[in-house]
């Protein structure tokens, strides 16, 4: 069994039981200007400082801007894999829209939740939920302060009941606002003091315990930015971008990331455009990559079939969002599987692989480079808003070392040179322009090996064959998964959990909860979709009798995608739901113990 | 570039060992021929130039030299001469089209790419009909002509493909007649001599589509006045001619896009810095 | 058991055995301009005429003009399926490039090859099949007439060895030589005679029986053509056109004709526009149309997800050809199923409907129009090469009487009209611009009923709900399949064989091979792919053991689609390859002898 | 049109109850507001009218009338709006877009609408942004206008909508300034009366992401010649503008395209006669 330790770093650990005290969870809530995103950045990063974990996903109302926002919060002594479930506190700098987000924080039994009483009635939807109210005057007592904002007197609050000391919080303050001066320093901390004052006396506290570690080597990254690096790490130098949400920040981070270091970003006019100029560089010998959502994909799927059929190396990331359409653009969903799988026109076997967390976005996207390059085709990214557009405090990646290296021509001998050889690997050395002798003319049609367009049987049927089974019989080592199983000494485990792509983290939290009661869970969460390793996944999912699958579509996309493909054994449940509401570990849990049960 | 140190080419260099699939005829022998003539003028090395085309009889012409060739899909073959160009600036990129793969599907792309201004050239091949899916009007096609799609004419005023480029800021425009192979031969060096985006439309007719077009033979005329680099003169000039106007309209001087893939690149390490808590 | 006949019409029944002179096959060959294709053309009008049934395939060399072509003919007493297998006999105007042609009409054992000895040595491939040789000076003999052309002394030749009356081949010449003039209808008759007189004097002949009925009523139509016309008759009056192999007759068809009864056909700039023309006509309440093929279907995705999530019915065309990417336009292949099933991002369920025969292009294509404006979705029908591009002759078809009818409302009440509310079909009755009061706005986005941008869990989960149930719980009644059982008292049957679209003829021929062997098969032919009918074909597959799947894909498309949604009972076997070759009826019987004697 | 026999409508007859997500001061609203008074003007009732967008802040637009409305996908809006038009010639067509989705992705259909002239009306909020993506360069932007995915500017020289219109064929083409609701609302007039595609590009400000366009509002003049009918002279005119020049600039004079379905049909029962044998 490809146990993940072995080949994996800390994050994918089955982690025991954890005792209380060991995370946290809160928001800041405030309507459009007020500043409770910048609020939550700044605790992120300082509790990153000071030795934490955490993730920070945000919520957003419709409007472009002055709309409502809260940012959403967890931290913990170990990595954090999913947004929380329940939320231990929530600072309300006013209640404006509240009842949008409430479904997103839950609170927990025993919360608090502070808001201003000049910002009105606290709404019936937080009274309701049975919560300790606290009235604080944020906007008296920011407007006590020279300079003072109640976004930081939220942050003073904040910091206080989760226990960030106030200067770690400074030195972030301090580094951002250094082009406004010391005044606005000051203004900043005198609103902390007074919040962290305010936040003792609740006589609460949820205070996290001390950290394990120093925090030193922390990074604090998106999903987006991960595939950024990863795809650079992976060798990528140009980068063509049409924008789209949730995917802009990865061609954004691109941008003057592959400027720096000698690569390039070209804007397109379409997404037509830029998917046929990323097989354009890479036609030239350039690693290349796009970035793009559901809509932007549809449009890319002709010249996949190009970059396919052509056998021109590319990466094409796909941020999911919800669909179909133009959808929900702001919210996750997984059912680009479908597309990203199946997509294409004829036959045209490639790669998808799907990210398992913000950090695991920097291995997929640095292997996904290296998949494409090494067998001559189009990889897609399948990455979805939920981690894309989240923020983690990670332990500071190390280059997985998987680089591109195209098989090439080096010289062209006499006898000339075919672009579309058969060899014992299916991959026919490329040809970079430059070369003399090497030229030849890459295409979309059907053809021999020289290259030339053919309508004979034998050169489509062999150069099908090829490309089947050099994606088929490449040696994917044991990346293709991550796998886990949270009580070793019951083997064969009770359940399989089978899952892909993000959800990977609720369904690792579930089976941690899991095993508090004993269950014996083996988590499988794929991260290589197609191909299929068929074997593989038989191996694993072994003599376990029951599989609970996960996915977060509406058609059961992934649970459809494996039966196709293998005859999954023993019994199968298949829990699903399409987007926005995303599934947490705790009702995967409640399936399992259901199942356990019945 | 330094041609003295190039060897010699000749225009058999430039051409593969490939039979044409056009009928006997076509315009686009002519043009094949020309650019081969054309490149062995300009004397860059056939590995160091690549030839890039969509979908139509016109964008079969990749194979038929003997340069690297990109035979894409129908409509984009800008986006990929663009995206290799940035990626590889070393190399001399030719990209190749029909009037239906350039102007109807590729409309968009075209726009940008005068607009870009990387330095490429474009070749259009104009036969104004869809020749590959046997005779359609295309955005060229004069309105009144016949077809089973549009049964006695589309009535729709044809595209200018001069006009549209100077308007999107194209920096070499040119019209040449596919039959005058030394005038379509000096046009395709002078266009890929010009620094930025270059745009030559070379009428070639279809004789199997359009046999009207072989009075193309005594229609097309040079234009009686030089170049000129003001582009609101330019326009003047093209918007009132009558189609069959050749020769160099326009040269301009804007800067060529210069955002490309350097040769040699920093460790991207650098790059995970930002990120550290 | 849907069993044909009592629903279909005589083309689709069950037949037995034929005695020898119940069918021919001929091929006429010649490079570009010799007009072989002319000649074929009117011998299989002719043959219409005198009461037979035919179809004919064309094949043509990768020119442009000048390259050769081939004329594959095969008359028979009762409806012609699929093209032969073996051909009798073959004229060969010259032998240019014979050998592209050899293997897609291989001569049977006591075949004649007919050539001119002034056009060189008969080539290899064809001396090697054992045909008995004959020369005939065809260039001299049309020398020899004035105004004499070889390809109608090649039709006389054929006719004579068909047994074509030359007064019918003549009505059918005059015909299309009308405007010019009588020299040239004389020249095309004593070329004619010529022709038979040299038919007779090879001592062979092929003659059919004469046929059963007169031939009142006959149709010679494509399976494009019939696209169109089907079309129209489900009620479409707008259609957006942009060109593509093997799709464009389809679209020349309906430019004309729609004209004729007052509809209108637009010409697009590209398959992004024509997609969305024909979904802003559709808006407008006229039921629309667009067709083409894989490539410029990998441009309509996008659009495609708009029609179904905005709700607002559309029928694409996909006349399939090889693919990945531009592959092979001019071959057929089946391998477009994965993109028109799964090719949307989001879950996007919608119909898709793939015609059975050039026959069957109009039943599909009118019911297709039905479903899709009963439902108010998108319906793509799956045809492909191999009938689009084929000229049969057919009993003419009556209309089935499926008109679109879109439910709409007539008048809007003072509460306001929601445009996606939820019925008892699950189909939102539909305002047509115009009626005062019903404005709404259609929208890709996920919507509340009301129509207007939502991000809410409940209307996500809602809408897509009603999607999907509008489609699945529809009443296709018995269309999905044609069902036909060749040994009716063998029941359950010893095979079930399983295909779908074009390759039903193949299929349906090889069980009446099969049937003369007293092997019972039944063919279910799926005509409604999606949505799956899993319940109709779990019942059809019924206890029989043995199901033997056919499709003309490289990966395997519809076997997997079946697998993803049901399991299917007993043993399966799988017969597919790609293009071009077709896959033909004796190859299908193999299969089934060798699995029945293992 | 009777504008007699309709009855009198008011502004606030075309606007709906839907509060929009536009920022406060976004120059959209003014839009809207123009737009409704327009067709107030105009007095076609709301049923009778469809307005057609893409995707975009400004593409939210339909919904906040009171016509019919549809909110396609990306730049496909003209498409959508062609198809009606000609299905259903009784109504009133106006596509409504914004910079990035009408000539970035959209380009190509601008071109080729423009040249098919089919009679609707054409409105791009022109903010030179893509504002709904939170701040990228579109076509029209600035060449020097920095942004996190072109750091320092992208270089290029911008699209100049309006001579693109005129050089494609566009019947109608003025400009507008947002914050001008009574030269707006005339313009709108205008542009819908006028037969075949009409074309405006109205200078709508993004308060959010271009703050510095609140410049507009004193950079704008109006045109200080009257419109011609002479597209070579309004090219002249128009291609040495300064982009802020307001007005109507052509008015054509071309035959708005006529193939459109009609209201009753023929039985398609004769169109299988052709087929019989
Ligand atoms: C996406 C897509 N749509 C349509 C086609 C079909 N098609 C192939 S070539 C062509 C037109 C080519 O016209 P043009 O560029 O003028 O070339 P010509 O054949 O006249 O030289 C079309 C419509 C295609 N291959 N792909
Ligand atoms: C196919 C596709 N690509 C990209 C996007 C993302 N997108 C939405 S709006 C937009 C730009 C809109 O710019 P503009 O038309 O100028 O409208 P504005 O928001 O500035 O009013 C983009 C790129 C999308 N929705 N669909
Ligand atoms: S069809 Fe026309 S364009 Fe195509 S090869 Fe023949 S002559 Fe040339
Ligand atoms: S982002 Fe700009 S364009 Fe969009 S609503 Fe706000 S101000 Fe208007
Ligand atoms: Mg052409
Ligand atoms: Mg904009």
């Amino acid at each position: 069994m490809a146990v993940l330790e072995k080949v994996r770093d800390r994050e994918t650990v089955a982690q025991t039981a954890e005792a209380a005290g060991d995370s946290i969870a809160f928001a800041i809530v405030g309507s459009g200007g007020a500043g409770a995103l910048t609020a939550g950045a700044i605790l992120l990063e300082a509790a990153g400082k000071a030795g934490w974990y955490g993730l920070m996903t945000r919520s957003v109302g419709p409007q472009i801007r002055g709309g409502e926002a809260a940012a959403l919060i967890s931290l913990a002594n170990r990595p954090v894999d999913c947004p929380a479930e329940e939320y231990d506190f929530l600072v309300a700098i006013d209640w404006r829209n509240v009842d949008r987000f409430a479904k997103e924080m839950p609170l927990a039994e025993n919360a608090l939740a502070i808001g201003d009483p000049a910002a009105g009635e606290v709404p019936a939807i937080i009274v309701n939920t049975g919560a300790t109210l606290a009235q604080t005057e944020l906007k008296e007592l920011a407007g006590a302060i020279p300079g003072g904002r109640e976004n930081m007197i939220a942050a003073g609050i904040a910091a206080g009941l989760a226990g960030l000391p106030i200067e770690i919080v400074m030195a972030v303050i301090a580094s951002k606002l250094e082009s406004k001066g010391q005044g606005a320093i000051d203004a900043s901390r005198r609103c902390l003091e007074v919040g962290m004052q305010q936040a003792r006396a609740y006589g609460k506290s949820y205070q996290l315990r001390a950290p394990s570690t120093n925090g030193n080597g922390r990074w604090l990254i998106t999903g987006n930015e991960a595939v950024g690096l990863g795809a650079v790490r992976g060798g990528v130098r140009f980068a063509a971008a049409y924008p789209i949400t949730p995917a802009t920040e990865v061609l954004e981070w691109l941008s003057p990331s592959l400027r720096k270091i000698g690569g390039a970003l070209l804007q397109a006019e379409d997404e037509l455009a830029s998917i046929n100029m990323a097989i354009g560089a890479s036609f030239g010998g350039r690693a290349s990559i796009t970035a793009t959502s559901g809509p932007g994909l549809s449009l890319m799927v002709e010249a996949l079939g190009l970059a396919i059929a052509s056998e021109v190396p590319i990466v094409v990331v796909d941020v999911m969002r919800g669909g179909p359409s133009t959808g929900i653009p702001t919210k996750s969903e997984q059912s680009d599987l479908n597309i990203a799988v199946y997509g294409c026109h004829g036959d045209a076997p490639h790669i998808v692989v799907a990210p398992l967390s913000v950090r695991d976005c920097l291995f997929s996207a640095q292997w996904a480079v290296y998949l494409a390059e090494a067998m001559q085709t189009a990889a897609i990214i399948l990455s979805d808003q939920s981690i894309g557009q989240a923020r983690a405090l990670i332990d500071s990646p190390i280059d997985n070392g998987f680089i591109a290296e195209r098989k090439t021509v080096k010289s062209v001998s006499e006898e000339g040179y075919n672009r579309y050889a058969f060899t014992d690997d299916n991959i026919s050395p490329m040809a970079v322009p430059g070369l003399p002798g090497g030229q030849y003319t890459a295409d979309g049609l059907t053809h021999s090996i020289r290259g030339l367009p053919s309508t004979k049987g034998e050169d489509h049927q062999k150069q099908l064959d090829k490309r089947r089974d050099k994606v088929e019989k490449f040696d994917y080592g044991e990346h293709w998964a991550a796998i886990e199983h949270n009580v070793r000494d019951k083997s064969p485990p009770e359940f399989n959990l089978l899952t892909w792509g993000s959800l990977a983290g609720p369904a690792r939290e579930a089976m941690r909860l899991l095993s508090n009661e004993g269950i014996s869970v083996k988590l499988i969460a794929m991260r290589l979709i197609a191909p299929l390793r068929k074997q593989e996944l038989l191996t694993e999912l072994g003599e376990t009798a029951r599989t609970l699958i996960v996915e977060q579509t509406h058609s059961g996309q992934f649970h459809q995608y494996l039966r196709a493909k293998c005859d999954l054994p023993g019994e199968i449940r298949h829990f699903h739901r399409p987007g926005p509401q995303p599934i947490g570990p705790k009702e995967i849990c409640d399936q399992i113990r259901d199942w356990k049960s019945s | 570039m330094n041609v003295q140190q190039q060897p010699a080419f000749k225009a058999g260099d430039y051409k593969s060992d490939i039979t044409p699939i056009w009928c006997p005829g076509c315009g686009d022998f002519h043009v094949l021929l020309s650019a081969t003539k054309a490149l062995a003028e300009l004397g860059t090395p056939p590995e160091k130039i690549a030839v890039i085309s969509g979908i139509g009889c016109s964008s079969r012409i990749p194979a038929y030299t003997n340069c690297y060739g990109f035979h894409g899909v129908h409509g984009r073959s800008l986006a990929l001469g663009a995206g290799l160009k940035v990626a590889r600036p070393d190399l001399t990129v030719m990209v190749m089209s029909g009037d239906g793969d350039g102007f109807s599907i590729g409309g968009n792309h075209f726009l940008h790419a005068c607009r870009r201004n990387i330095d490429m050239t474009y070749i259009v091949m104009d036969n104004r009909v869809y020749g590959m899916t046997k005779g359609q009007p295309s955005p060229t096609t004069e309105p009144d002509w016949d077809s089973a799609l549009s049964p006695g004419g589309t009535g729709l005023s044809p595209f200018h493909p001069l006009v549209i480029a100077l308007a999107s800021g194209a920096n070499f425009v040119a019209r040449s007649f596919s039959g005058n192979i030394k005038a379509t031969t000096q046009t395709i060096v002078e266009a890929v001599r010009h620094p930025g985006f270059s745009f030559v439309e070379i009428l070639s007719p279809c004789v199997t589509f359009r046999p009207d077009e072989s009075s193309w033979k005594t229609q097309t005329h040079s234009a009686s006045v030089e170049a000129t680099d003001d582009p609101a003169r330019a326009a003047r000039r093209i918007m009132t001619d009558d189609g069959f106007n050749v020769g160099i309209l326009y040269r301009g001087k804007r800067k060529p896009y210069d955002i490309h893939v350097e040769d040699t690149f920093k460790d991207p390490a650098i790059l995970g810095e930002e990120f550290a808590v």
